[in-house]
């Protein structure tokens, strides 16, 4: 993080700054979606924008997530900046033909002639009590798909300045928000900055074992680096903060100085996001890796309900430290 | 006294019979709901629900008017559609609490009860997204010769998504027996219905070959008397139908959703909750029809609220599953 | 001579040149599917296309009512409605063949031409997939102030979408200029649109809140004049329309389609070729009117196929891209 | 196979005959699609069933994906056993909320109460000119969904057991066939067979490297196996036949004794089912590989219309070939 002046902010507020941000900017930047306006999302994450901008640029939709991320593609080919509200990950089951068979194909078909700069913002992220059809995880699906960006912050400085990238980008990019992490802060600068797409971001230096995490598995993964440091085990954590484009260079040369890797997601374990990342790594360091890249996602099962069902699908501090641990050998 | 006299008469007492048992249902729906959002205050229920209060009389009015086999699919705001198709309160409190003794072993929570006892293929939490599953149990129905009727409960909201047309227009062309109930409750989350339904809601219905009707939610026997008419409709091969259903949900939409004043106002609230109350005015209308009395009624609330908590307390001290039944029930 | 009658005499001349101008875009339209017709049989053409004969009073009555800055997105039946729009042949051919001079440089085929250029958004393969981007743009023409209007052609076979209803809904709300044509030719695929289609087409529109008529697509006037009027509200801020225009395709749902009695019959097939043919019915008309003739019709579909052989020629001796190239465009 | 009396059948004619032999002998058994009855599908696999079991079991429908896939889970769940259509697996998109919100999730959410045996046929594979919205291999998105189960056959031998499984499960299943095989030609015995879930099939033995290959690869694998054979390379091709349940064991056994291994899959090579496969080799056969995994996939890319770009888009022969004679150090 550059040395600037700074103050905390939540999650949600780095979020909300970016949008005002370029809002002020750019006046083809609009907003839409469902409960987006007075009540700011069920989050409230977006409180107040209605207020600056009014409801021309900040609209409430019907609950219609595919008619309207279709009119997001079509207004982002003729002239708006529009930033898409998907209130919940599990959603985007909705939006996938307008997503994956329109927004991410229109540069390609048509040759290179139209170009789609939208925003799609939804949430990810279970533990939230609220069961199988509102906890998933499905940023897979569209890394998956040529032509999408798609991005996964894990602080609320990254969330900012990944924010305002996405928004001044010319193609349609996926924005994943952790919901767990709305109220946690973060210092962010004073002064306006962007992060690059593709560039990630090393959260923790160390030498003995690199974990790559997404999202909200960043700071599970910072977690467990603390408890490692306790048995002398110096992790380096790594988030990509972008799974595409993937800063692959990163990723690798990491696991060549540590010789031993682990990737944590909270997407599904099963054709997912770690998959991809193990690949890549057990690749790329194939001859300097002492074990087996360890993955660790989500449990292959619909995110239960109860309490003490749901806490186990999802990777926590303790197993991470303990899988660490063990590719260490120190288990 | 001739046969016919005796007959009417024994049509009187059974016509009673169903009345006092579609008002007990209305009661047991409101204090259900009360003691949900109890847990809700005392911290004992994980996430959120969705309070059904002041809808009662749509859910109990429909489902009296089906059997125990027909089929319902039920909302994200789903207590009321399953009190009223018959599901016992202890086993929907214990899964609001994610208790193993719940309807889903705790696995679906206030969002997803299901019950094949009562043929209650379960409340779902995507808008609009039983529509297609209550259509194909209509056509289950149709081509095994079963007689059952599938009903679809489902909130104005529901309106905004697409796949609601494409059933519709399924089942008007293969004639099922399936009626999409609208519960019209004028808000979807914090948004008036005006603000995001364009046109005429009926014609939604019409325009895809579906007939389709209105009726004041708030009164249970005007409920009763379309749901009967539309179901046996059905029934006998007819087809589909929607009902729209005008109504409005006391409280917030959600039990943490409390100051709503941003979208609605408190005299609002308080107009429905004074002058179109369901129970309220039911209960005026029996004791007005000499069909009850204030003390048969009162008892029945005091009852039915001493059930709840014993229900209550039943799902409290039930166990949690163990965690490895996380994995369980993935595949059939 | 008064001044308005040389006014009224002026503004006819411009309507003969309007009504000229239209009868040869029907005719390039019927010309460029012979052409497409034939590279198909000549195994020139990269897999299928689907052919646009019988329709092209459609395409042609709609965007004579368009500038050229308006927008259109077209559907898999889409070489009537960018030639309409003002495309040119020679680059439409190369996309056909997949050369890089195509209009996406080889990368979208028959079912996704495109052309900034022409306000074409493009076509779109999948059925009601442009229903979605149409609805956006009339967003940013009102936004932006611009005063564009969007029409979205479709098959009746999109009016088993739902997301169709979705942004009409939307449209309606937002008073969107955007025109939602439907070419209801009787067929998707190989199924009459009957079984399909339950209730009222028309009502299908007006239920969401959006103006509807329809029109007889095989009356190149009369789908000018509704387009005009529709077009016009649209502009001045009236909201969106819904046109259904009735219509048939002469061919198969695409090239290979070639035994189609199973689902039509060729007498019905004869029948619209014969008395509903909207360049012979078009051109009886300027006859009649004593604003053309026989031999100045006849010379301009001379000159017409002359344009199409060379505009083939050019694609098929055109260069196809190069294999590094299918790794271009993915990202602007 | 089985040593039994069999005829030649094609892949199309093998799918019709196991719809065939699954409705004469279970009436619940039934099917709606677009186009399925009289015109028996774009690609005439279902021609003659109309004819045979009536429209009240193969149902004509609307062009309404979202809807009919919805009707087929609450038909699966009330007793009939449904078999879905959907023309192209470009199409899916339409169809994601219904299979993954409702049609994986019905079991899990109800704890284990209501069932969807439903069977939803489609189609994958590119090479057929028919551009970017109806050429994708969208099985990675489906593999990732825990409650559902996704079958990929690549013989007509398999595709007929493989479908008859398919229809007596329990559980909701999602049937990939690559349409530019429904006119390839294999042996299928006379006899009625079914092909259990989980299996895989070793389509070729060999000794010097495994070549991990689904559907429309494997034809592919087999050819550069017969490539490699003359280089002196000898290759053991392997079909997992379903991704979800895997046969891990077959796959990381084969990689053991080989140690070397191939992954080739039509889906896209990002964030899909070669990352998924080619981990759970790199990490169960880790230490017996010389050499990393090497994975194959559809480039990055919308797939092109024009041949000579669409061409390069999807692995070959000769690609996989020469892959695999650089992976055994012959290259
Ligand atoms: C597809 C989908 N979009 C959005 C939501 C979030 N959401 C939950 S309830 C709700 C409002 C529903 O309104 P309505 O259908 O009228 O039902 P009500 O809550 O009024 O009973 C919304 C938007 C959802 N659950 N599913
Ligand atoms: C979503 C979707 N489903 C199915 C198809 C396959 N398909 C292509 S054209 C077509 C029929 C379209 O009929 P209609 O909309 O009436 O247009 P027409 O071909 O008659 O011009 C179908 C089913 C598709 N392209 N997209
Ligand atoms: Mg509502
Ligand atoms: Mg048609």
């Amino acid at each position: 993080m550059p040395e600037v002046a700074t103050r905390e902010l939540t999650f949600a507020q780095a979020i909300r700054e970016a949008l005002a941000e370029e809002m002020r900017r750019d006046s083809r930047v609009c907003i839409f979606g469902e409960d987006v306006a007075e009540a700011g999302t069920p989050f409230k994450v977006l409180s107040g924008l209605v207020e600056e901008f009014g409801r021309e640029r900040v609209m409430d939709t019907p609950i219609s997530e595919a008619g309207f991320t279709g009119m997001g593609v079509g207004a982002a080919m003729t002239g708006l900046r529009p930033v898409v509200d998907i209130m919940f990950g599990d959603f985007l089951t909705l939006t996938m033909d307008q997503l994956v068979n329109q927004a991410a194909k229109v540069h390609y078909m048509s040759g290179g002639t139209w170009k789609v700069p939208m925003v799609l913002r939804t949430t990810l992220g279970a533990t939230r009590r609220s069961a199988a059809q509102h906890s998933q995880s499905l940023h897979a699906w569209l890394s998956h798909v040529p032509g999408l960006k798609v991005v996964m912050p894990s602080t609320p400085y990254d969330a900012k300045g990944l924010l305002k990238t996405a928004i001044r980008d010319e193609n349609p990019v996926v924005f994943f928000e952790d919901k767990m992490m709305y109220k946690q802060k973060g210092p962010v600068p004073e002064e306006e900055y962007t992060i690059p797409f593709g560039a990630a971001d090393v959260k923790r230096k160390g030498e003995d074992i690199t974990i790559v995490a997404t999202s909200s598995m960043v700071q599970v993964a910072l977690g467990a680096a603390d408890l490692l440091e306790k048995i002398g085990v110096d992790a380096e954590v790594i988030d990509p903060r972008t799974t595409w484009p993937l800063d692959e260079k990163t990723l690798i040369e990491s696991a060549k100085k540590t010789s031993r890797a682990m990737v944590v997601d909270e997407g599904y374990g099963r054709y997912g996001v770690t998959g991809e990342i193990a690949s890549v790594i057990a690749e790329g360091a194939f001859y300097n890796l002492e074990a087996p890249v360890k993955r660790m996602g989500a449990m292959h099962v619909p995110i239960p309900f109860s309490p003490p069902l749901e806490d186990v699908t999802v990777p926590t501090e303790q197993e991470v430290f303990e899988a660490a641990r063990t590719l260490c050998g120190k288990g | 006294m001739t046969i016919a006299t005796e007959q009417s008469k024994a049509n009187a007492a059974l016509k009673t019979e169903q009345w006092m048992r579609m008002y007990r249902r209305m009661v047991m729906i409101r204090e259900f709901e009360e003691q949900v959002n109890e847990l809700y205050t005392r911290a004992l229920m994980p996430g959120l629900a969705h309070l059904y209060v002041g809808e009662e009389a749509v859910a109990v009015g429909i489902c009296e008017a089906l059997q125990p086999t027909d089929y319902i699919t039920s909302t994200h705001r789903g207590h009321g559609h399953c009190v009223a198709k018959g599901a016992s309160p202890d086993r929907m409190f214990a899964e609001l609490l994610g208790k193993e003794a719940g309807y889903c072993r705790g696995k679906g929570g206030s969002m997803h009860i299901a019950d094949p006892a009562t043929g209650n293929l379960g409340a779902n939490a995507i808008v609009g997204g039983s529509a297609g599953i209550a259509t194909g149990a209509a056509l289950s129905s149709k081509r095994l010769g079963t007689g059952q009727v599938a009903v679809c409960f489902f909130g104005e909201g529901a309106l905004g998504q697409g796949v609601l047309y494409e059933v519709m227009n399924l089942a008007a062309l293969w004639k099922l027996p399936v009626i999409y109930v609208c519960e019209n409750n004028l808000y979807t989350e914090y948004t008036h219905y005006s603000e995001t339904t364009a046109g005429d809601i009926l014609a939604r219905g019409t325009a895809f070959g579906v007939h389709a009707e209105s009726v004041d939610g708030q009164d249970v026997r005007a409920v009763y008397a379309a749901a009967q008419r539309l179901v046996d409709g059905a029934r006998k091969g007819e087809g589909p139908a929607f009902l729209v259903c005008a109504t409005y949900r006391y409280s917030g939409h959600h039990v943490g959703d409390i100051n709503r004043e941003y979208y609605r106002s408190k005299q609002e609230e308080q107009e429905w909750k004074t002058k179109r109350d369901p129970i309220k005015n039911f209960t005026a209308w029996l004791i007005d029809q000499k069909l009850s009395d204030a003390s048969t009624l009162g008892g029945i609330q005091s009852e039915v609220r001493a059930e709840m908590k014993a229900a209550v307390e039943f799902a409290i001290t039930a166990p949690y599953p163990t965690a490895e039944q996380a994995e369980e029930d993935v595949y059939a």
